[in-house]
């Protein structure tokens, strides 16, 4: 065993952070590190900076634009992307449609769709969640009837993140009635500006309308746009789930949330002293970053058992629930630091208008809302509940 | 020994559900929010006709209760509806100024047409009761105030303002602290209005060379402290009832929830993890429930035994606290994160009030520096 | 509300203060208070003083020689004992037993059994658990064959507590194959000395043999001590359940380990300073306490609520966990504030031999040993999962 | 970055486990510690034959390992199998003679046929490296020990003592403390032995007046210190290592009793309130594999990382062996509590691991106090 990165990859990360230095724009660092909102405009220009370096699909062959990165160039990006405080790229069409399309779509959906996403003339959005299938995805309800060279689809899907920025959507439908809900199943990819498509904002406990309803009304959708075959969607979905889930763990993310932390327990005063000096919030922090030490360790060697051929196991869902725990406490505990300061909601102040006057210290504005927005992090995904029984089941086997 | 209500006591508890059961609701909350207002008079003149007000202060200052388990009945019964309407300031500052014996301002409180706050939260001063850097001058006849007061609950609707100012002494002394009744409208202050992140109104109040008469001061000059922190332990007694309060209302939506939402064909409540999960949460809001009746039932003990419930209580209410809100949000899943389902509302509510005069750390630390040697 | 008690019940306080302080042997309670083990003379000695003075049973109503005690009462008698460190007394015959033949047994049993519990003559245990029968004790399978004016009686109990000690045992057991498995069950009052009992201690990791298996082999039992109707056993053992569980939280119990706790902490070092004035180890010790201060009013507002006829809910199984989870952690703390002189097995020590040289403080012998045996305390009289599932139950509905 | 073994190490963890899978059972280790013996020799030679005292030095001291990741290995393995053998000795006293080039000493020690203990602890001294008391004075060219030490690893099983004794300074200095040779059969030396509640043993050692020579001295005079801390680094390595195989021997024990034990009619694993801990407790035994694999990894790195490594795993090692020997026990019920069943061995085993060398919270302070700046 040997801990220590290979001199090539170290050469990489001076290079991944001298780009980052570089190019990413000081204003967008400064909100992503404060935790203020980003809007649409602000996503777009990363994407663009990171596709004319030709980093935005780190995870994509080359045939299609992609780096083709082994498994410690992944990690040292997300690892210096993060502490250098850029914003997280879309997942929706690079990490999630484009992998199922590479192994299941057609030649002519491969070449239209997947340029577009690195260019950004489209942003995909995924319709998964509905009312009344949450943990249990299989059990929906949005129908799809073949009606000459089209699907008809009716129904409606929910948690749809940023879907009122995105133009289109890839969506399980149910095309077969007659079998088990699973084998019914359809992958279509649907424009949302397509007459009948309807998006409602769904305002969370944070304040923000980061989700959204869609709603389908006789929508018509050209039967092209199938991934597959039909009524195989529910493998392709479960591809997706078991594949090219990098990342999960969101080390990265943590990484640069604990320095954040530390540095504000340095600056904020409780008592009189630095509250960094205050043992039972140091006990909090410390407790934390053992565990992200750990997870980080736990992160590459799955990462490195999976780069060796290795089939996923329960892998994932011990990252997702672990990942998930220590990114919840690390947002918990910065509000807490916060204090009274933490008890306002600037709005002005987190949609980053240079007017307002912010209360309170640097993070004081993000603290409570961040807090409650990662709450989602739990619950989405595959809730940590259904990521309990996958790691359980996979080793008593019922 | 007897942990029954009086008679008194059951019946407003009942007329204050009743009241609140008809008229608020998670719905006209978010709308009057949403409108910029900070509380609606209407709903706050209704509760005070209701006795609401008088339940918190005693016969000598005008009211008809007064005792800690008058504040819990009444702030649980407000937790559990959500209540975002100006009542802990007439605990907090209309409790300094009863005491005080300023009785007049006391009957205007007590109906509802009088709103007073306690401007006393600094900048730097965190969760410490002592930390006060604005200062008071003597000029004469008068005083001269200077300093910046910060989240000062409701201080943007408040007509009178009870600031707290330094007259001697260090930036963190006990002693050398008065109060001053101050006009919100008077000359030299300023009071910026924001909304907290639980609906709640906060105020940023700068005081510029605030001239106020030597009788404005509330008791003897430098030794206020000792009444901030008797008003504080009230101000939690009613806090920490509020919270348990909102606890069962997040219960209550979440048992509801548990019975109706079905997955993989069968009621989520009958997964046996979610179901022990549940039973550990039961368990802690008994706990909770348990702490509010020690603070409340030890308030008018000496201030070795009360303080010591105060941190030990609100330690606890912040600990089961943030588990109600996060277990009910979790086991709702999405529909828990809506600002539209009330349960948004109180968690934020939960979440917050940890916020609010010391979170879990700052009063179990608390709790063993007042240790009984 | 008023949290104070009254002048009589403080009244009561002094007076059972005043006798403890008289009575209760020196060396007896020094045991006791360092966790030292207790053997068959402690216990009947013990017994035998409270006998003299009336208390032994605060339970039982004064017909049957008991004191007839108000839940204050109890309440405070149960405090003094534990902060005096007397010997607990056995539960099997006085508060286990006791009840059922008060409300179910003939008049024979009351007559014969009764008065024996308190004098001594009898050392009541309990048969109710078995090898398949744990948390599903309706599952058991131990049989009783009606032949003639006997039972016939063959099969195996465990976790039998102190039935090396005992000549009498209450048993449930199977006396009908042909209905539901709760519905066949019938309670049985067997003598150990009957020929076909054998007894096996159980040693557990704590290295001491405190519970038992005992076998059945062809035992007869005169059809005069089945108690009650046959086949109704499970009705008896719910009452049990649901009844006369006076102290289930333990409150007494945790008081007295938490004075212990915060003497030891106050006398060992650490650092060159009483472990006490460790922040997180202090911290420890205020979470715990401020919780017990909590559930002991809950027990109060239980205990108060049973007393004004109110039909008990859920509540003892709430008690059950949670006094469990206190006791468990003050003794997981004691055993660590031992630091390294928790190591050490001192056997000569535990069982108060003096002339064994005690390896470091007062405590340090029975820390990790009780500490593993109080790891039983979430296992038995209905493991914290049994009492979870109860508890939720009692509010879902399913 | 390679989290492979080396084609060796994986050679010899597979013929350690078949070795011990064959020799070694939780009823012959019973049986052995009620017999009174500290260990079984034949066990403890067989295990010296097949190099696994040679993996745990280097190739300059006669070892062909010696590295983190081969003292990890080969703990891993003994702890699986629950081994009291005495070999954390050999890392710790072996470790300290090896560094100052006591070559014949460490021969005999990778053979099997020398036990050397270090005799470092004081009843004072709970988990402070630095805190000795004993004294070492300067009489011509002999030095005399004096002082009592205290949970000496199978001091009265070795034929050499590695003792620690103040040559000047105060109590707790870093400075001043030597280590020396001490024959355990020698003048003035007491040891008393004693069994551990996990069955390994420990012994108490009085020095009265020993005189040795002033060549027994290990390394310089008063700068034995920073060697301690070297040898406590690779021995909490090797102990680390040691937990995370009784965890998952623990572990393999839960789940095939999860499997195999019926209530209700239905395997006690087919309970979801059980899966869900089983979960949590699956993940934090990666965690503790991690943990290891980061220690063993950073052994040979500056002090500064080093010793947060240190921390950082015993920490980790502490909770989760906790979890890991509560909650299996939980799950089993009475069974798991019962002396004959081997996970007793294992709960008792992880809980003492925690008492060794810093706990939880000695770990997680020092953690802090170790923090870069």
């Amino acid at each position: 065993m040997d801990l220590n990165f290979t001199a090539d990859e170290q050469a990489f990360r001076v290079e991944v952070r001298g780009w980052l230095n570089h190019t990413l724009p000081y204003d967008l660092s400064e909100r992503v590190r404060l935790g203020k909102r980003l809007g649409k405009f602000d996503i777009e220009l990363w994407h663009s900076l990171l596709n004319e370096r030709g980093w935005l699909a780190p995870n994509w062959p080359r045939q299609y634009g992609g780096c083709d990165w082994n498994a410690a160039q992944r990690h040292i990006y997300e690892e210096e992307a993060c502490l250098a405080h850029a914003p997280r790229t879309l997942p929706f069409g690079l990490n999630m449609l484009a992998p199922v399309l590479m192994a299941f779509g057609s030649e002519l959906q491969r070449q239209k769709f997947l340029p577009r996403i690195l260019t950004g003339q489209d942003w995909w959005c995924q319709g998964y969640s509905e009312p009344g299938a949450g943990s249990d995805l299989a059990a929906l309800k949005t129908r799809a009837v073949r009606e000459g060279d089209d699907y008809v689809v009716n129904g409606q899907k929910t948690w749809t993140t940023l879907g009122q920025y995105a133009n289109w959507i890839f969506c399980l439908v149910r095309t077969n009635l007659d079998v088990k809900k699973q084998e019914g199943i359809s992958f279509l990819l649907m424009d949302m500006n397509a007459p009948g498509v309807t998006v409602r904002p769904i305002v969370l406990l944070d304040g923000q309308a980061e989700v959204n309803e869609v709603f389908f009304d006789n929508v018509r959708v050209p039967v092209e746009n199938l991934v597959g075959e039909v009524d195989k969607g529910w493998t392709y979905a479960k591809y997706l789930l078991t594949h090219e889930r990098t990342n999960i763990a969101g080390t990265g993310f943590s990484n640069a949330a604990l320095e954040t932390l530390k540095h504000v327990a340095d600056q904020v005063h409780s008592g009189g002293k630095p509250l960094s000096q205050n043992l039972l919030f140091a006990a909090r922090v410390a407790q934390v970053e053992i565990d992200l030490m750990a997870m980080a360790t736990t992160n590459l060697r799955m990462v490195s058992a999976a780069a060796q051929g290795q089939a996923p196991g329960p892998e994932s869902s011990m990252l997702k629930v672990k990942g998930t725990v220590i990114r919840q406490e690390l947002t918990s505990l910065l509000r807490r630091a916060m204090g009274p300061d933490a008890m306002p909601f600037q709005l002005d102040c987190l949609q980053g208008g240079d007017n307002a006057e912010a209360m309170g210290p640097d993070h004081a504005a993000a603290a409570a809302p961040n807090y409650f927005n990662m709450r989602k992090l739990s619950i989405f995904g595959g809730s940590n509940e259904v990521q309990r029984t996958i790691i359980t089941k996979n080793i008593l086997g019922f | 020994m007897d942990f029954n209500l009086t008679e008194e006591q059951n019946m407003l508890r009942d007329t204050l559900g009743r009241f609140l059961g008809d008229r608020y609701s998670h719905k006209s909350r978010q709308k009057l929010i949403a409108s910029g207002e900070a509380y609606d008079q209407e709903i706050f003149s209704g509760l005070a006709g209701l006795g609401v007000l008088g339940a918190l202060f005693d016969a000598d200052h005008g009211g008809f209760g007064g005792a800690g388990f008058d504040l819990s009945v009444v702030f649980e019964e407000l937790g559990r509806a959500g209540v975002i309407e100006p009542f802990l300031p007439a605990v907090l500052a209309g409790g300094l100024i009863a005491e005080a014996g300023r009785t007049n301002v006391v009957d205007e409180i007590i109906a509802g047409t009088h709103v007073a706050a306690l401007a006393h939260g600094e900048p730097g001063s965190r969760y410490d009761l002592s930390h006060v850097e604005s200062s008071a001058v003597l000029d004469g006849a008068e005083i001269i105030l200077t300093g910046r007061k910060t989240h000062v609950l409701n201080g943007a609707q408040a007509q009178t303002l009870v600031v707290s100012a330094r007259e001697s002494g260090e930036v963190r002394d006990e002693e050398g602290i008065s109060l001053f009744l101050v006009f919100a409208g008077g000359e030299g202050v300023t009071v910026v209005n924001h909304v907290n992140v639980d609906g709640t109104s906060g105020a940023t109040v700068t005081l510029e060379s605030v001239r106020v008469s030597v009788s404005a001061r509330l008791g003897a000059a430098g030794a206020a402290f000792s009444s901030l922190e008797t008003a504080v332990a009230r101000c939690l007694t009613a806090l920490c009832a509020e919270a348990l309060g909102a606890m069962e209302a997040a219960k209550a939506l979440t048992i509801e929830y548990l019975k109706d939402r079905k997955q993989f064909g069968i009621p989520i409540g009958k997964f046996q993890a979610l179901q022990h999960r549940m039973a550990d949460m039961l368990i802690e809001i008994e706990q909770a429930r348990s702490a509010v009746i020690n603070l409340a039932g030890n308030l008018d003990q000496p201030r070795a035994i009360r303080e010591r419930h105060v941190s030990a209580t609100k330690n606890l209410i912040g600990r089961v606290g943030a588990m109600v809100a996060e277990e009910c949000t979790q086991m709702h899943g999405g529909i828990g994160m809506t600002h539209e389902y009330a349960l948004s509302h109180f968690s934020r509510r939960l979440t917050m009030i940890d916020h609010m005069f010391g979170d879990v750390d700052y009063h179990l630390e608390r709790f063993i520096a007042l240790r009984v040697r």
